[in-house]
């Protein structure tokens, strides 16, 4: 096989890589929100129980997750696809992480936003809705694109769970091509075709935060 | 095939063994992730067409997963005739790898700056180094303690990565233990529970040092 | 309703494999391949059960994967071994094969045993992780310094070729798929070579067979049955044959019960 | 919670007594009382940190007392309320004019009117637009605020507080965070604003601006109202050596 | 690179001939000439976006220059280049303090003597002491700039500049931040300095500043230099109507 065969073989696991991300993002985006808004909202032991969510999400090494919820759950009844695992293990830890980006830009809003929506009498669930988070999601829309290639990226572990994505196809080919070379340089330009576009996308994202805003905010 | 838990804790000290691969792995890539990151920050605001070449390799690493990083340094660099032992193959990596990373919260941090404290040090005829180290540097450091802390985390949560090209690192070693006995749930349960333990004490640390910065300098 | 009901009654049966020529692996046309995928079609197909389905795992996720019940069976090549005969119901056995090193061309570090490599600390050894090899070549004195495990088969023949250990080892059946592949160059297979010796004084051997579920063990006699039957009427020297196995490879006739309980 | 306060009266606009504030240990606020008359026009000055933003944020409720009363137009402020009611009543213009940077000018001036008044959009715009051209910026409305100059910008944040039709405005320091030359749009349309008839209370340092309209000067020092007088008797002969000595050095860094 | 500069007089410590500056398509300066003889004291006001800062920052390369040329002590500036000596020889005080945060007050000023000159570190502390006395904060000398005031803030930059012992001190709005009791403290250092005969150009608007101690008064517009003279005639009877403008501006908003 030569290298551009190599390549088109690697990327008949797009489709399944495509999937698990789009899936992931339909977990990941809404954890996101109502975590990152629920911590930065509660107090004592509520919000104690929302950040131990968020670090059991965020802090557990997701090839663990994956082979837990996999291959350990069913013994316990719990039987999910390997699509639904991985979008489920994969979203929730992208999620865990985009909560803090939410929570960061909500925090970084300066208050005299708040109190001016305050004092012109508005409830603090429109002041939420209408004022902070317009400004926070284009605050962090940059954090936001780095996720989704973190995303694209943990794809990379679902063969683990018997998923055909890039990774595994280029297993695959190693199994009928012993040309480790090819391969794995074939894999690195994969990934790269696909997560490139968007982090072009994301520095644009962040030029325009930047200028719009007249100043850089530091996340 | 139920969780053991008599089993589970027989197997801890075992486990415990691997620890300090983990560790060690961990804290040389995280040192090396900012050494490298700081560098390539550093190196692309130094003129125009450094800009763009650093830009590109910062990108490049950030658009490609690890584990395709390191199956590269791993088996592709020998052909090249460079064959690298595999810890130190293993920290290389995670140290480019999130060096792409760190080098993105280096430039935040760095933006984050008062444009007036490089005015000041220029007009003080401080060399540009002297200005990095003695006046930027320091004030960096305090603006970035958070996101920085996140990566170690992360760096910490990539060392099972290293499993692939044959590091004897934790989650190896439970995955040695699960081969030898055939059960998967209380290896993997036993290395997830102490990442979790890792990464939260490190995250605690890092908030920690964060107040303390912030009480020392609080503007 | 049991796996043996539902198998009969929906004429599929799921098998997990490791992608491992020429144990189970899917051919380039998407199809299921290898010895143990063959043999489970040629008895189950008499059967009405038409349809074999894949699942691929890493080798190491073999076991919790049919423990988990992602897969009816696994048809990779998996010896019996008495710690494995705790977590699952093994068929009777159908092969037997001997461990094989794989060196780089001309054997230039003359290597002829396990033993051999743990005699020099400077040689490396590399072996699939969970592989009966691995623990083999450990039995047999091969200090953890210079052992390296790796996730997959090509992990470990990458490791060859690359020059980052100075030998492998696979059962040999793995092993001479490896070295009649066009596509790798530069290895052979070390010849002779001499695997782990027992406390009997003889050289420990593998004997490859289908797993079912324990609770499946109405499922795993139907397939006792008609593998004896397959023995008996030839069918299954075609699909050794087929697979590149020779007939030293075949398994004497004996029990999975023997190998469990550690007689042989 | 209305011990402590006289029976409503009609012609007050706002009604402060006995308010003490603390953060943390340290009091903000000590004992102060404070009464404005429906169109009257207040200055509160002093030196730094002696409490004049925490009392006008005290007045609609953006801090809250640990004791005393306040009752607008005749309302009692509930402590850790959310006082919708109180807060439409009373506009307010910060220092740091606080514009929301995603909403262009008309929509900053409307945003509240339909979400909190209930006003129909075409409603809104109407006063919006009525308001801003009050202020001189109706060109501007298209404009994001970032694109406005800061004497712009606190002109849009003023037409802001005035499309709610408050009886009452308060400014805290509204030009100081100005260039010398926007600082006089600013006074200008406060001047004009309160030859209006409109209720003020305005914390600000420009004495010039506090000599031609206000009614009252309210001087302040550590937390407590030290001197209450006419600008004409508060210039010419503070009664307190703390104000005399705040005039001199403010005053003093001028020549004319 | 001295094209258009004449030939250098030991009795100027500035000379700029035929400065144009451009940042992307706006010019924001204009063919300036300007020199200044050693011990004079200038002040340069204008209104804001005049190109004061610009100016000023110009003079020790922290911006460069497209045209012209800027001879400090007789040294040509090169552009582009980092032109350590000559900005070791200018001291500059900034409208925000730029103090580093992380450093103490002594260590601000002993830094730069450290690194940049090479003093030995106790030779560095004695003369950084010597200049926080002169600026009366030397009793602050060990706290972090956050713990100050900001007119402390400002006389320790000021010392901070000092330290380098420049031979000419450059002022860009330093009192402008300040509250209006602090502005008082940083003046009277600065005419202090300036009693001693220090070389400096100072922006600012502070025209009793301005009127005390200037030996010659800019004014610049759009780049410009409008309007050139010495205090007694700006202030009484500026020639041009810009300048007429601008003091009627500035001068208004406060009434004395
Ligand atoms: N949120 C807060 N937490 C703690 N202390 C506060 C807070 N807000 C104000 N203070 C303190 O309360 C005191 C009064 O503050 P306030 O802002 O009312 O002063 P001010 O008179 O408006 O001063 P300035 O002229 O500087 O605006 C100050 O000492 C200040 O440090
Ligand atoms: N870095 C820059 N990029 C683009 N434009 C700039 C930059 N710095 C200054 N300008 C523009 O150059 C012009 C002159 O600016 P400058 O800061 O010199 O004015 P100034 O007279 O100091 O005004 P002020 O009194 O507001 O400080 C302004 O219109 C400003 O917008
Ligand atoms: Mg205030
Ligand atoms: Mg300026």
């Amino acid at each position: 096989m030569s290298f551009p065969e190599i390549l088109v073989g690697i990327f008949e696991g797009f489709r399944i890589t495509a999937a698990v991300v789009f899936y992931g993002l339909l977990f990941a985006v809404p954890f996101a929100l109502v975590f990152g808004i629920l911590q930065h909202f509660t107090r004592g032991i509520l919000r104690f129980l929302v950040t131990a969510v968020i670090e059991f999400w965020r802090s557990s090494p997701v090839i663990i997750l994956l082979f837990v919820f996999y291959y350990a759950l069913p013994i316990f009844g719990v039987v999910m696809s390997a699509m639904t695992v991985s979008a489920l293990v994969l979203g929730l830890n992208i999620g865990g992480y985009g909560s803090q980006a939410v929570r960061a830009a909500l925090q970084a809003l300066d208050p005299g936003q708040v109190e001016a929506g305050l004092a012109l009498g508005l409830r603090r669930s429109r002041i939420l809705l209408l004022i902070e988070l317009p400004q926070a999601i284009a605050m962090m829309m940059p954090t936001l694109m780095n996720l989704v290639i973190q995303l694209v990226k943990g794809t990379a572990l679902v063969s683990l769970v018997t998923l055909g994505d890039m990774t595994f196809r280029a297993k695959e080919i190693a199994q009928i091509e012993y040309n480790p070379v090819g391969i794995y340089s074939g894999l690195l330009l994969a990934y790269f075709i696909v997560c490139y576009p968007v982090t072009v996308i994301g520095r644009w994202l962040e030029r325009r935060v930047g200028v719009g805003e007249g100043q850089a905010h530091g996340l | 095939m139920d969780f053991n838990h008599a089993f589970a804790i027989e197997i801890v000290p075992t486990i415990l063994q691997a620890l300090h691969t983990t560790l060690l792995v961990a804290v040389l890539s995280s040192i090396g992730a900012a050494a490298i990151g700081f560098t390539l920050e550093v190196t692309r605001r130094s003129g125009r067409l450094a800009g763009y070449a650093m830009r590109f390799v910062i990108d490049f690493i950030r658009s490609t997963p690890v584990l395709a990083q390191l199956y590269f340094l791993f088996f592709v660099l020998p052909f090249y005739g460079i064959t690298l032992p595999a810890m130190v193959v293993g920290v290389l990596g995670l140290s480019i790898y999130y060096s792409g990373y760190l080098a993105e919260v280096f430039k935040a941090g760095i933006d984050a700056i008062h444009r007036g404290q490089w005015d000041a040090a220029k007009a003080l005829g401080l060399s540009g180094f002297d200005t990095i180290i003695f006046v930027i540097a320091p004030q960096m450091l305090r603006n970035i303690a958070a996101p920085m802390g996140n990566y170690f985390v992360s760096v910490l949560k990539a060392t099972p990565y290293l499993a692939v090209i044959a590091v004897p690192e934790m989650l190896g070693s439970g995955f040695d233990i699960a081969s030898d006995t055939f059960r998967y749930a209380e290896p993997l349960v036993v290395v997830g529970i102490i990442f979790l333990f890792l990464a939260i004490s490190i995250a605690q640390l890092v908030r920690l040092l964060e107040t303390r910065l912030n009480a020392a300098h609080n503007r | 309703e049991t796996t043996r009901e539902r198998v009969l009654s929906e004429k599929t049966i799921v098998i997990g494999v490791h992608n491992k020529a020429p144990w189970g692996y899917r051919d380039q046309n998407g199809n299921p391949a290898g010895f143990h995928p063959d043999l489970v079609r040629a008895i189950f197909e008499p059967l009405g059960v038409t349809k074999v389905e894949l699942v691929i795992a890493d080798f190491g996720a073999l076991i919790p994967g049919l423990v988990a019940s992602r897969f009816d069976a696994i048809a990779s090549g998996l010896y019996i071994t008495p710690k494995r005969c705790e977590l699952v119901a093994f068929s009777n056995p159908d092969l037997r094969l001997a461990d094989a090193a794989l060196v780089a061309a001309g054997n230039p570090k003359g290597i002829k045993s396990y033993s051999d490599i743990a005699a020099n600390e400077d040689l490396k050894f590399g072996a699939t992780r969970g592989s009966v090899q691995g623990k083999n070549a450990a039995a047999a004195g091969i200090p953890e310094s210079q052992m390296l495990l790796f996730q997959n088969t090509e992990s470990t023949i990458a490791a060859l070729t690359s020059g980052r250990v100075d030998a492998i080892a696979f059962s040999a059946a793995t092993a001479s798929k490896v070295v009649s592949d066009p596509n790798i160059d530069g290895i052979e297979r070390a010849s002779p070579f001499t695997g782990l010796i027992l406390g009997n004084g003889k050289e420990k051997v593998g004997h490859s067979a289908v797993a079912f579920r324990q609770n499946d063990e109405d499922l795993r006699d139907l397939y006792n049955e008609r593998l004896a039957e397959l023995r008996a009427d030839g069918t299954f020297d075609l699909i050794m044959e087929k697979n590149g196995f020779s007939k030293m490879e075949k398994a004497p006739d004996i029990s999975f019960s023997q190998l469990c309980s550690g007689e042989l | 919670m209305t011990e402590g306060l006289p029976p409503a009266d009609q012609n007050l606009a706002v009604e402060a007594s006995g308010l003490c504030k603390w953060f943390k240990k340290f009091q903000a606020l000590r004992d102060v009382d404070l009464q404005v008359r429906r169109g009257e026009r207040i200055v509160i000055c002093g030196p730094s940190g002696s409490g004049k933003s925490t009392l006008i944020r005290c007045l609609n409720g953006l801090e809250t007392c640990q004791q005393g009363q306040i009752r607008v137009n005749g309302r009692a402020l509930a402590p850790g309320k959310n006082n919708l009611e109180i807060r439409r009543s009373i506009g307010m213009v910060f220092q740091s004019f606080n514009l929301f940077p995603h909403l262009s000018v008309l929509q900053n001036c409307t945003l509240a009117q339909v979400r909190a008044q209930k006003r129909s959009k075409e409603e809104a715009v109407e006063i919006a637009r009525h308001y801003l051209a009050r202020v001189k910026i109706i060109d501007q409305a298209g404009k994001f605020p970032s694109q406005l100059s800061g004497g712009q910008q606190q002109r849009a944040a003023i037409a802001r507080a005035l499309c709610m039709k408050p009886g009452t405005m308060l400014f805290d320091e509204p030009t100081s965070a100005l260039d010398p030359e926007m600082i006089k749009e600013v006074l200008d349309v406060m001047v004009s604003l309160a030859e209006d008839g409109m209720t003020m209370i305005c914390v600000t340092h420009e004495m010039g601006f506090a000599r031609k309209v206000a009614d009252r000067i309210i001087f302040m020092d550590e937390g407590r109202i030290v001197e209450e007088a006419p600008p004409e008797i508060f210039f010419s002969s503070p009664q307190t050596r703390r104000a005399q000595l705040f005039l001199d050095q403010i005053l003093s860094s001028d020549v004319h």
